[in-house]
C-alpha cells in the first residue's frame, strides 16, 4: 500500500478527479495548502510596504492506493496536471503500514478495496 | 413657502442615497457569486463603476440625458436644469439619475466578472454612463425623448436602467468570451459555483433594501404623489416575493431541490420586473408579473448558459430579460391603458418597441465598443492572471488569509 | 392641503423601508450564530418568512389584525383601512406593519434553525402570519382590540412582536426537539459556537439600525409627534446600550470572560424592552429597563438551556423574555400612569394581563400546530441530513467554497 | 404650525439614523482590515464606544460641549437645549450629535487594534466622549465656541470630528506601540494584510452610505435649507469619488498594482477633506479637495509607517492628515471667503489655526491620558495574549469556526 | 513511532477527541478536508446546470503515537467514529522516522511523551 | 529523502520561511490546522455552556527534503520557533518512497533538487 500526495493547482481538481473516477479509483481526500517551490510566489506592495507573499494557493490531493495501481495514478495526475510550467507541482509517494475501513473494521489491503 | 421643497427634497435625497447604497449590493452580491480567488477584483470593479461612471456621468452623461434635445441626445455639461418643473434642487436630481445611471453599469459588472481588465473596463463605464446609458435613458425620460413623447411608460426604469444594463451585460459577455474552464469541449457547461453565500445574500438585502428607494424615489415628489407613494411600494414588495416563491416552487420541481442562489435572483427578477409598472399596475397585477419574472428568470438563466454566453452572476436573466418582461407588461396590464382593460394594442406596441429600441441599441453600441477594444487594447486577462486568480496576480492581495 | 400628508407619509415609508431591511439583519445575525454546515439554510428560512408570511399577511393576515373588529379579530380581505385616522395611505400603514409581522416570525427563524423542514416551515409562517400574529397583535393594535380598550401600552410592540414572536419560538423550539448532540445523556450540555461571529455582528448592526425605524416609525405620524420622536429615539438608543453594558459587566463577573455573543444579544435585549414603553418612560427608566433586559438575557439564555430547550440564537431570552420584561416594565416606570408613580395598580395589571394573554396565545397555538404537524407531514429533516448539513444534504450547496 | 419642525425632524432623524449605522461599518471595515485572531476583538471595541460613549456623551459630554460657554467649555448635564434655536427636538439634536462622537473614537479604536485592553480601552472612551472630544468640539460647534466666534467653517466636521479623532488615534499609536512583529530590528516594516477584503469593503460601503447622513444632515433644517442639502450631497460625492481614483492612480504608478484597501481608504479620505468645506466650495473645488485626500492618504499612510506608528487600518492617515487637509482647504476655495476668492488671509488662518488647535490638543490630551494609564492600570494584552490572538485568549471565542 | 492519520466525519471529532483525552492521549492534529470514497458525494444542480460536487467535508485527525499505542488508539477511533453507515471513514497508519519536541529539543520516542 | 512535517506557531511561520529560503530550502507547503498536545488549548463559557476548546490554531509545515538536509532544516525550524514555551511545537519526519515532480517527470531525488 503507497500514498500518493500530489501538491497540483487548485484549478486542475476537477480534471484529476474525474480522470480517477473515470480509472475506478474513486477514493481520495483533497485539502487546500498553500506552497512555493520552483514557483517563487508574489513580491508585493500592501499599504506601501513591501510584502513577500510568497506562498501560492495549491490543493493537496491524498490517495492510499494499492502497490498495483501506484503507476496508474501517478500517470492520471500527471497526465491532468501537467502545463509544462513551472508551479505544475509535485507527487509524493509513502509506504503505507495499516489500512482501516472504520465501517468493517477490515484491515490491510481490505480496508481500501 | 418652502415646505413644498423641503419635503420633496427630504423625499429624495433619502431615496437616493438608498439607492446609492445599492452599489454596496451589487459589489456584495457579485462578490458571494464568483470565486474566491476573485472576490476583491469584482470590488474593484463596482468601485470603477462608481468613480469612472460618477465623474463621466457629472461631465458630459447628465447633460446628453437631460439637456434640451429634439427626441434623440440632450446637451450641455455638468449639471443642468432638467427642464421636468421639479420641486427639488437640480443637484438632488443629478444624484438620484446617477444612482440609475450606476445601477445599470454595475448590472454589467457582474456578467463580465472574472476575466475583464480593469482599465479597460473603466474606459468601458466612461463609453456606457456618458454615452450609451444617458442616450437610451434620456430617449424614456428627457421630457422630448422619443419614447417619451409615444407615451412610453417606464416608472423606475425596467426599461431604461435594467434592460438597457442587461443587453448591455450579454454583449459584454459574448465578446469576452467564456470564463477558462466554464464549458468543455463535449459542449457540457461546468457549474462554477460562488464561494459565500451568506455574502451574496447580505449583497441581495441590500438591493432588496435599496429598491424601496428606487422606485418610490421615482415619484419625484411626496408632496404630489404621496398616495401614489404607497401604491409603489406594496407592489414593489408583492412583485419581488412572487419572483422569489416562482423561483423556489421551481427549482425545487424542476430540479427537485431548491436552488437557494435562484431564489435570489428570483426575488431580485420580480423587483426588476415591476420597476416599469409599479405606478400603473393593480397588486394582483404586480402579483403576476413577479410569478412569471420568478419562471423567466429560471429559464432565462439556464438558456443563455445553453447559448455558452458565460455570465457569472445571472446580470443578464435577472435584469435584461426581466427588464423586457416588465417593461411589456406595463403595455398588458396597466390599469385602463394596458391591453387586458383598453383593449387597445396602441400603448402595448409602445411599450414593446420601446424597450426592444433601448435593448437593442445597449446591445449594439456595447458590442461595438468592446470589440474595437479588443482588438486594439485587449479587454482580457491573460491567462496565468485568471487561473491564478486576478486578486493574487493583478493586486498582488488574497480576499481572505485566515492563518493567523 | 396635503402637506401634513406628505410629511407623514414620507416619515412612515422610510421608518417601514428601516424595519425591511431588518429582515436582512435576521438572516445574518442568525447565520453567524449557527454552524457553517447550515448557514445557506437559515437564509432560506428568513426569505420564506418574507415571501411566504408576505403574501399571507397581505391576503388574511392584515385584515384579521386590522379589520372591524368586536375585540377579537377582524374580518376582511387584502389591504383595508384600519379605521385609526391616519395621515398615511393604507397601503404604507399595511408596509409598516408587514415589517412588524415578519419581525416577529423571524424571531421563530432563529430558534428552529439547523434542524426544521424548509416546507413545513412555510406552513407554519403562513399559520402564524395568517392567524396567531394578527389575532394577537389585534387585540393591541386594532382600535376596537380588547386590550387595547383595556389601556394597555405596547407602543411599538414588546408583547405584539417581540412577546408573541419569542413565546412562539420556545413552543417551536420545544416541539422540535433539541440539535443532535446539543445534549449529552448525562443531562449535560455542549456549546455550539456560532461559525462566523463578523457576520453575526453585521447582522446586529442592521438590527440595531433597523429600530431607529422600528420605534420612532411608531408615532405613525411626524407632524403630530415630533417631539415624541427625538422622545422614543433618546429611550430606543440608551436601553440598548445599557444592555449590552449589563452584559459585558455580568459575563465578565460570571465567567470572568466578555461574552461578545452575548453583549450582542444584551444590545438587543434592551431594544426589545424598551419597544412596549419608548413613548411613555423617562430616559432614566430607559436605562434601567435596559439594564434590566441585559442581567435578563444572560440568566434566560442559561435557564433555556437548562431547560434543554435548544435556542441557538437566543431568540426566546432575546424576545421572548425581554418582551415580557418591557411590557410589564411600563406598567412599572411610565410616567404618570406606572406603579411607581401613580401608587396605582390597575395599570400595571392591565400591562402584566395583556402580555400573558399574548406569549400563552402565541406558545399555545404554536404548540398545538407544531404537533400537528409534527404527527402529520413531520417538521424536522432526517438524522442524515442533519449530520450531513441542510445546506448540502438538502440545498445541494455548501455557504463558502474557498478552493479556487 | 408644526410642520417646519415635523419635516425638520424627519429629516435630521434619519440622517442620525444614517450616522449611527455608520458604526458597524467602522467594526466592520477595521474587522477586515485586521488578523483574523483578533476579528471579534475590534467588534468588541466599537461596541464599547457606543456604550461607554453613548452613556459618557449623554451624561457630561453632550453639555460640556452644548451648555452655556464662555468660550472654552459648556456646563450642565444631560440633554439641555443647545441654545441653537433649531427646529428639531433637542433629544434628535442630541442623537446626531451623539453620532458625531461616537464617529470621533470609533476612529482611535481602528488605531489601537490588535493589542489594546479593552476595559483600559473602556475607560479612555468616556475619558475621550466626556471631556476630549466635547471640549474641542464645541470650541467649535458651540454657538459661543471660540473658534465659532472667530468664524471658523466646520461644517460636518473635518476638524471637529476627523482631526480630533485621527490625531487622538495617532496619541494612542504611539502610546502603546507597535504590534509584535510589525516593525524589524533593521528598521524595515512587515506587511499585516487584512484578513477578509470583502468584509472590509462591506463596512465602507456601510461608511460611505452614512456619510450621506453625516454630511447634509448638518444642515440641521431642511425647511431653511432645502437647496444647499443638493449642494452638499454632489459635493460629498465628488470628492469621495476623486480620492479613491486619485489613490488607483497613484498606487498603480507608484506601486505597479492599483492596492484596493487603499483605494477603500481612498474614497474615505476623499468624504472627510470634503466634510469641512461641502457648504461652501464649488463642485470643482470639491473635485479638487478629493484628487489631493486621495494622495494625502497614500503618502500619509507610508510616511506613518516609516514613523513606526503601527495604525493596522489607516486612520491616522485618513481622518488625522485628511482632517487637516479639508480643514485648511476651505480657508483656500470657500467661494467668496477662501484664500483663492478673496485674497484674504484672514479666513485662512482662522481654518488653520482652528484645526492645528483642536488636532494638538486631542493629541496631547489623549497622549498624557494613555501614559498615566499606561503607567498604572497597563493599556496593553500581554504578550501571550497578543500572539494566540485576543479573540481566543482573552474573549474564548473564535471569529470563524467551520470545521462543522 | 507511528503516525495515525484517520478521515472522519466532522461530527465524530469532539467524542474521538474526548476518547483520546480520557485515554491519556491528548496530542493530535486536526484539519479540514474534503473526501470520497465508498460514499460518493452529491450530484447537483447548480443554477440549471449539473454540478459534480462529489466531496464531502470530512475530519483529518492525526496522531504520532508510540507502537505500544498504535492498536489502543485506533479502537479508540473505531469506536467513537462507528456508526455502520458507508462515510464512517478510515484510518491509515505510517511508520514515523523521527520526532522532535521543539521546546526541549527531544528526539525520537521521548519528544511524542 | 525524507518528509519533514512541522507543527508550529502561526506567528513563527514567518521566520522559519524565511530561515529556509535564506538557506536555499525554498521548497516547502503550508497548511492551517488545529491542534493540542502539552499545550491543553483552552476551556471556555460559551452563552453559559462551558465549551472545551481544546484546540489551538497552528500551522503544519511541510518539506521534503535530501536525507543530507535533513538535519539542515530541522535545525532552522528549532531556531526560528523556539521560545521555550509550551506549544513550540513538534516536528515529525517520516521516509518518501518516491517523488515526482509534473512538469518533468522527473523522478526521485532529482524532483526535489
Ligand atoms: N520539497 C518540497 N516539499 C514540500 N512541498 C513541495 C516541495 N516542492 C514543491 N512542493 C509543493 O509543490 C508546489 C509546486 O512546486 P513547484 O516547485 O512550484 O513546481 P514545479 O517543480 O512544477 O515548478 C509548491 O508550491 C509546494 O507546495
Ligand atoms: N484510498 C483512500 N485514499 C485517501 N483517502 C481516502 C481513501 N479512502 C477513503 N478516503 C477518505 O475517507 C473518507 C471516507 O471514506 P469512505 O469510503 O466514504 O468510508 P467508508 O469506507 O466507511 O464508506 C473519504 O471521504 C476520503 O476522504
Ligand atoms: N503526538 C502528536 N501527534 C500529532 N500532533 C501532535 C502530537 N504532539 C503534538 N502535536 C501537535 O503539535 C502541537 C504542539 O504540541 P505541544 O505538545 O503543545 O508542544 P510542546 O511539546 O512544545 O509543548 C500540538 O498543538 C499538536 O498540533
Amino acid at each position: 500500500m503507497k500514498k500518493i500526495e500530489a501538491i497540483i493547482k487548485p484549478s486542475k481538481l476537477e480534471a484529476i478527479k474525474e480522470g480517477l473516477i473515470d480509472a475506478d479509483i474513486p477514493s481520495m481526500t483533497i485539502s487546500e495548502v498553500k506552497g512555493c517551490g520552483k514557483q517563487k510566489g508574489f513580491r508585493e506592495i500592501y499599504r506601501g510596504t513591501e510584502f513577500k507573499l510568497n506562498l501560492l494557493n495549491k490543493i493537496k490531493l491524498e490517495c492510499v492506493v494499492s502497490d498495483i495501481n501506484l503507476e496508474k495514478v501517478i500517470e492520471i495526475i500527471i497526465d491532468k496536471a501537467y502545463t509544462g510550467e513551472i508551479g505544475d507541482g509535485k507527487i509524493f509517494v509513502y509506504d503505507v503500514a495499516d489500512a482501516v475501513r472504520i465501517r468493517t473494521k477490515e484491515r490491510g489491503a481490505n480496508a481500501i478495496k | 413657502m418652502h415646505l413644498t421643497n423641503a419635503i420633496d427634497t427630504v423625499w429624495v435625497t433619502i431615496c437616493a442615497a438608498l439607492i446609492f447604497q445599492m452599489e454596496g449590493g451589487f459589489a456584495i452580491l457579485e462578490c458571494g457569486f464568483i470565486r474566491s480567488k476573485n472576490a476583491t477584483s469584482i470590488i474593484a470593479k463596482v468601485l470603477v463603476d462608481l468613480m469612472f461612471g460618477g465623474i463621466a456621468f457629472y461631465a458630459i452623461g447628465y447633460a446628453i440625458m437631460y439637456g434640451a434635445s429634439k427626441g434623440f441626445f440632450g446637451t450641455g455639461f455638468g449639471i443642468i436644469n432638467s427642464g421636468l418643473n421639479l420641486t427639488i434642487p437640480d443637484t438632488i436630481f443629478w444624484f438620484l439619475q446617477f444612482g440609475f445611471a450606476v445601477a445599470a453599469i454595475s448590472i454589467v459588472s457582474g456578467a463580465v466578472a472574472e476575466r475583464m481588465k480593469i482599465w479597460s473596463y473603466a474606459v468601458y463605464v466612461v463609453a456606457f454612463t456618458a454615452f450609451i446609458y444617458p442616450l437610451a435613458a434620456g430617449w424614456i425620460w428627457n421630457a422630448n425623448g422619443w419614447l417619451a413623447n409615444l407615451g412610453f411608460n417606464d416608472f423606475a426604469g425596467s426599461a431604461a436602467v435594467h434592460a438597457v444594463g442587461g443587453w448591455a451585460a450579454c454583449a459584454a459577455a459574448i465578446v469576452l468570451g467564456a470564463r477558462l474552464g466554464k464549458y468543455n469541449k463535449d459542449g457540457s457547461s461546468n457549474a462554477i459555483p460562488g464561494h459565500n453565500i451568506p455574502l451574496a445574500a447580505i449583497g441581495a438585502f441590500i438591493l432588496w433594501f435599496g429598491w424601496f428607494g428606487f422606485n418610490p424615489g421615482s415619484t419625484l415628489s411626496a408632496v404630489n404623489n404621496w398616495n401614489l407613494i404607497g401604491k409603489v411600494v406594496v407592489n414593489t414588495f408583492l412583485a419581488s416575493i412572487m419572483g422569489g416563491m416562482a423561483t423556489m416552487f421551481y427549482t425545487s420541481l424542476r430540479y427537485k431541490k431548491i436552488d437557494i442562489t435562484m431564489v435570489i435572483n428570483g426575488i431580485l427578477a420580480g423587483l426588476v420586473a415591476i420597476t416599469a409598472g409599479c405606478n400603473l399596475v393593480d397588486p394582483a397585477f404586480a402579483i403576476i408579473i413577479g410569478l412569471f419574472a420568478g419562471i423567466l428568470v429560471d429559464i432565462g438563466v439556464a438558456a443563455i448558459d445553453a447559448l455558452k454566453i458565460d455570465d457569472p452572476v445571472g446580470a443578464i436573466a435577472v435584469h435584461g430579460v426581466n427588464g423586457v418582461w416588465g417593461t411589456i407588461a406595463v403595455g398588458l396590464f396597466a390599469s385602463e391603458k394596458g391591453l387586458l382593460f383598453s383593449g387597445s394594442f396602441n400603448f402595448f406596441l409602445v411599450q414593446v418597441i420601446g424597450v426592444l429600441a433601448v435593448a437593442i441599441f445597449s446591445f449594439a453600441t456595447t458590442y461595438a465598443v468592446l470589440s474595437i477594444m479588443k482588438k486594439t487594447v485587449g479587454i482580457r486577462i491573460s491567462k496565468n492572471e485568471e487561473v491564478a486568480g486576478i486578486d493574487l496576480a493583478v493586486y498582488g492581495i488574497e480576499a481572505y488569509s485566515t492563518y493567523e
